[in-house]
């Protein structure tokens, strides 16, 4: 009985495949046609777009507070591109590109972020759950959706989405656990853009990876370049293919940047030095991926203008279709606050909407009233 | 059939559910080899198989979370908390999520689940095993909150629960148990959520209740009918979320006076609210300031002490006479 | 000293808290270097170090457990949760732990703690970032809950909070933050939990609230004085737990009339127990049945929509003029 | 950048110094004096004896559910004997041997399993907190005192306990980062008893063992084998000697067996089999340490005979104490239910108690007359 040590069985890899210099490594590189590639590309694009445009909005006071997704393209898009839609797509909040290929609207971004439950709605046939905002919380909706694809012995998968701070959670720990015992079909990816907010990754932990939690769990883990669309892509393509095949799941830890402050309401200049925001930047991901696209000839200058103005008409387009949907009363209405709580709604809380009808009728008539009148006294 | 006990009928209701819909699973910490800590799940793993009727690691944000997975899936899970006194763990699961998602989404999603759970004291257990802190479900938006008080609705409320399209928190009195048998119908049955019941019909004044403390509820009553003479109307909530005004409402002004019992403790519990609804609709009927038989504003105390914690018989006796005096 | 906002105000008395007690330490997200997401902790970190303004990972379980150990060691720690609508991931501890520990030893250890977070809508937010739950706090006996509702008690009501030998959920009004200014003392004060504060002397019916309802509450007063020649008495109860439930009764025997107000969700919530008390003590003096102008028991609506589901000035002024017209 | 593995610079050993057989590892064995490896034979005996005692009071009715300690008292006993007095000592509920030896009296289990809260009131000058029945919560706790203890710059250390069960919840996660990243001086030790209820460790995860749960928090661990007190002894040891000297927490698992049903209200037939449950029982701490007390000619029979006899005493002055103390007006008035829960009771609880008080009087003087009548009628 000496003292010995136990031999682990697992081994954490990084890769990296499209360098920060667009410099590719061909022997990693994944076999995706001119088509898949441009797909990959549009749905980066229109996601960084949709996020500028939304910033401008914010500061025009036509947007709420919202997280901003610039740099997180990668991950998202690389990791998406593995599943089919009738597979799940179960986000946190800054994977608006692969949202977008999974075919939310812009609209939807530009609703939910501005404070219309509509936005939460996703299209039919769409098999993603909405953003999530209490953190870490959605990846037990995600285990538990894999573990009744395995009761329903059907052969989908998951793929799931958090931050380096949502790794911290109670709830993140138990996800991965539950989905290791249950061998669900579950991908846990993890976008460490290593802030939480203002707190760096080195104080939300002191593990040297957080792929190496995968062992805590008996699952295969890897640490990619989440700036590289296309090691995340070959990274995701591994779990997702064991995943189907009865494998269980996967901890992938991409690792990233925010471009932005957290949310328009974050200052980031307390916490983090211009220096580092500057080195990172320069590891973007969009345009590593366009140097590469253009490397490979999949991707010309005039190609590129025309995606860039397609994309700007559909955001355009979005913006008006919001604007007219946001007028209607099944949009404005107060009202509809209680037209979903329930399949039907219990009698007290009609008492409590008709109160609210009553309420809202006196005061437009006062409101009409006092127009007339000239007076405007009372409050919102 | 025969006559059976509440833990009996909701095992019962339980292989019913499973066997007529293959979407309903049980899941939760002993629900499998175990059968229950209070073998509720008795015979489900032989019936239905590992696959429907899963032991989950203990974790109870897990349970909830997954069962929420689940329900969005398209599944009908049925997530068991091994005692109401843990169920703060899943909490933030269901105030966030169970509750929201079809409000969240516009209908698009829902999440068709039933968290089961023993509460209540009265059984001599540990700490922590003897909570009754169903208020907490009651104020919250987009849950419904049903607890039965003896076998045969506890069985039909549990099928009703599975068949709704909204989350249900079922809250198993567990005192009653084994406390008592009943006859339940050969054929399934279901009650309507939000409906609550008369048992006994009366006119001298309205005593409201449910689960556990029902139980000493009837008992009062029974000594108030023979001892005092007087004609009690017993009403049963059954559904605690979203509450029936109605009958509360009709009974308190037909009689003008009112006692309401419950085990949780008395601030913003249940007897509060109970009170602010005749407050709002039988102020004018009522003779009496409305009384309440309640847990105190303490943790419920270890088992020595739990009896004089909880309401009993005594207590509601003294509180209907102290109203019907005043 | 100078006019200061609620939010300079609260942040005086960490300063002032931490610099004359070193037991007192500041944990939670965001909290060190960032100052927290409302700049309540502003100049800490550069004040008192690391040491004693501790950014935590994301894990609000972790903030809130970790500060019940600093506390049963013999700390005084104040740990922040960054909107209240995360504090059901921490509640487990607090109900289990922080709130039961003096009472399961016997006195022997005890959690002198304060949780601070910013609660309640209007701020145009985000989905979870607006809640009002209160009332779960107040139904958990052994905590204390305190919500104040201007600078001059945030400040002193904190003092307060943190001096106090039992665990205090201190709840502020994120509305109020920056919403007006208000002359506080050169001296550090303290105000005394427990105790509401009559802001208007009235006679006609009385008007409760507290928190950011407090605000239009007030306004509400000022209306039914300019317009209706009303004389409304106005309590800010300042602690909702324990209740002042004498000032309350004693305002209502002299009014006979009342509206309560809160914008957490109506079932349940402390507008219940208001009536609850006002139905105890003071039913003979009622002339009309008491509102409540709360939340209503829905989630609170995204933003475009929480205006028309916070309580404001036109909704009290309304239930006030019903209630009197009664 | 190819494809390459991390290295994860964490290595996780198995340690086991004295067998089943009681064969001895001499190599690895500790020094401990005559004394000191009696006082570790003497509180793990108590805790066997007091254990055995509260089982025969159980079943007469006069004690309630419990939790038996037997076969985990060479992880409570072995780990506890690094710490002195002022360390702080944060259990789960099995740990009788280190309370006994930490301060703890007999009273205290025999009044907490029966439903007494004074059982949870510790002895002064025990830096103890009681049994935890939410389980894993207290392992927060700990981490708490351990960063408090940093933040007052004092040596000291925390050991605390959890089962096989408790890692799987969150707050075990939540406790083990904040732990890590803080560095603060806490000894994580799980009891694998293999079970938890009638759920086996190979349900509650997948990965090999709990210890390698370390490398996800960058932090040492060890597993050892939690029948054989030296070699837990000897694991503890190492761990609070780092923690002690500013190097962090550590995650010890020990791997033991639960000997009895989980509570005195389980029943394991259902889901274990005898001959899991004998070969276990041939494995159990105590014999084994005692074997080789003999062997080490520390122990001799009449040796063994006066301290059983000396337990024996223990345990009938503390069942004796206990009746008289439950008598007392302190322990069973009820009242006493409100008396505790602040520091001052605030109006309206003492308005309750009032309620309580005069319904108790009114209760008394019916009780009396009915006595005096004859007749029974109300309830409890
Ligand atoms: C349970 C919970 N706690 C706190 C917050 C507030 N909050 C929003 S985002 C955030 C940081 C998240 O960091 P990370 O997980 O790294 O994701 P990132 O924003 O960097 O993508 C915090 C603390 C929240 N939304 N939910
Ligand atoms: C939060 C919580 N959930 C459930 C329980 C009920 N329960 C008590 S002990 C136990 C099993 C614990 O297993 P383990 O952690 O392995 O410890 P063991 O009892 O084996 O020592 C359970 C589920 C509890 N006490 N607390
Ligand atoms: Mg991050
Ligand atoms: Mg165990």
């Amino acid at each position: 009985m000496p003292r010995k040590p136990i031999p682990i069985p697992h081994q954490i890899d990084y890769l990296s495949i499209l360098d920060e210099n667009a410099e590719l490594d061909t022997s990693l590189e994944p076999k995706l046609s001119k088509e898949e590639l441009l797909t990959m590309y549009r749905y980066m694009l229109l996601a960084r777009r949709g996020d500028e445009r939304m910033l401008l909005m914010q500061r025009q006071g036509r947007m709420g507070t919202f997280p901003q997704s610039s740099g997180h393209e990668a991950v998202s898009m690389g990791s998406v591109f593995n599943i089919n839609k009738n597979d799940w797509h179960v986000p946190a909040y800054r994977e608006y590109a692969g949202c977008l290929y999974r075919g939310w609207k812009l609209e939807n971004f530009f609703l939910y972020w501005n404070g219309f439950e509509e936005g939460a709605r996703m299209p039919e046939g769409v098999n993603d759950l909405p953003f999530c905002v209490p953190i870490a919380s959605q990846l037990l909706h995600a285990a538990g959706i894999g573990m009744a694809m395995n009761i329903r012995k059907e052969k989908q998968v998951v793929l799931t989405y958090f931050g380096d701070g949502a790794s911290s959670e109670g709830d993140c720990h138990e996800a991965l656990n539950f989905a290791s015992v249950f061998q669900a079909p579950v991908v846990f990816i993890c976008l460490n853009n290593q802030y939480a907010i203002s707190v760096p990754v080195h104080k939300q932990m002191r593990n040297e990876t957080i792929a190496q939690r995968a062992i805590a769990y008996g699952m295969p883990g890897i640490r990619c370049d989440g700036n590289d669309v296309l090691a995340v892509y070959v990274a995701t393509k591994e779990a997702v293919e064991r995943a189907r095949n009865g494998g269980g799941p996967s901890l992938i830890e991409a690792v990233t940047y925010r471009l932005t402050p957290h949310t328009t309401a974050d200052d980031p200049k307390k916490y983090r030095s211009d220096a580092e925001h500057q080195k990172w930047f320069l590891r973007e991901p969009l345009g590593r991926f366009r140097k590469y696209l253009f490397n490979k000839k999949v991707l010309t200058e005039a190609e590129d203008a025309r995606i860039e103005a397609e994309i700007d008409a559909e955001i355009k387009a979005a913006m008006q279709a919001v604007e007219q949907l946001t007028k209607t009363d099944e949009y404005a209405n107060p009202l509809n606050m209680f037209d979903y709580l329930y399949h039907d709604i219990p009698p007290s809380l009609q008492a409590q909407r008709d109160e609210l009808a009553k309420h809202l009728e006196s005061k437009n008539a006062a409101k009409k009233a006092s127009k007339s009148s000239g007076k405007s006294k009372q409050a919102h | 059939m025969a006559q059976i006990n509440m833990a009996k009928a909701i095992n019962l209701a339980l292989h019913e559910a499973m066997t007529r819909d293959d979407r309903v699973v049980v899941l939760g910490e002993d629900v499998g080899i175990d059968e229950g800590v209070f073998r509720i799940t008795e015979g489900l793993l032989a019936k239905f198989g590992e696959n429907r009727v899963i032991d989950t690691p203990l974790a109870e944000s897990g349970i909830v979370g997954t069962a929420i997975g689940m329900a969005l899936y398209g599944l009908r899970p049925i997530a068991e908390i091994q005692f109401s006194g843990f169920d703060y763990y899943n909490y933030h699961q269901l105030e966030c999520h169970a509750a929201r998602f079809r409000n969240r989404t516009r209908g698009r999603l829902t999440v068709p689940m039933v968290m089961r759970a023993p509460y209540g004291g009265g059984i001599r257990a540990l700490e922590h095993h003897s909570e009754s802190r169903e208020a907490i479900y009651a104020h919250t938006p987009g849950l419904k909150v049903v607890i039965p008080s003896g076998p045969r609705n506890a069985r039909a409320l549990l099928h009703s629960a599975i068949q709704d399209g909204d989350p249900v928190i079922y809250y198993e009195p567990k005192a009653c148990y084994r406390l008592f048998k009943e006859e339940v119908p050969e054929q399934m049955e279901t009650l309507p959520i939000g409906r609550a019941n008369l048992v006994l019909k009366g006119k001298d004044i309205t005593v409201i209740s449910y689960g556990a403390s029902l139980r000493a509820a009837l008992e009062a009553c029974e000594i108030l009918q023979e001892e005092d003479g007087v004609n009690p109307e017993l009403v049963d909530l059954l559904t605690i979320s979203p509450l029936d005004t109605e009958t509360i409402v009709d009974s308190v002004r037909k009689t003008g006076r009112a006692v309401v019992v419950h085990e949780g403790p008395r601030t913003c519990g249940l007897g509060a609210e109970v009170i602010a609804r005749i407050n709002e609709h039988a102020l004018l009927y009522l003779e009496a300031p409305v009384k309440r038989i309640t847990g105190y504003d303490t943790p419920i105390p270890y088992f020595q002490k739990e009896m004089a914690y909880l309401p009993d018989a005594d207590k509601i006796v003294n509180a209907c006479r102290e109203t019907l005096e005043f």
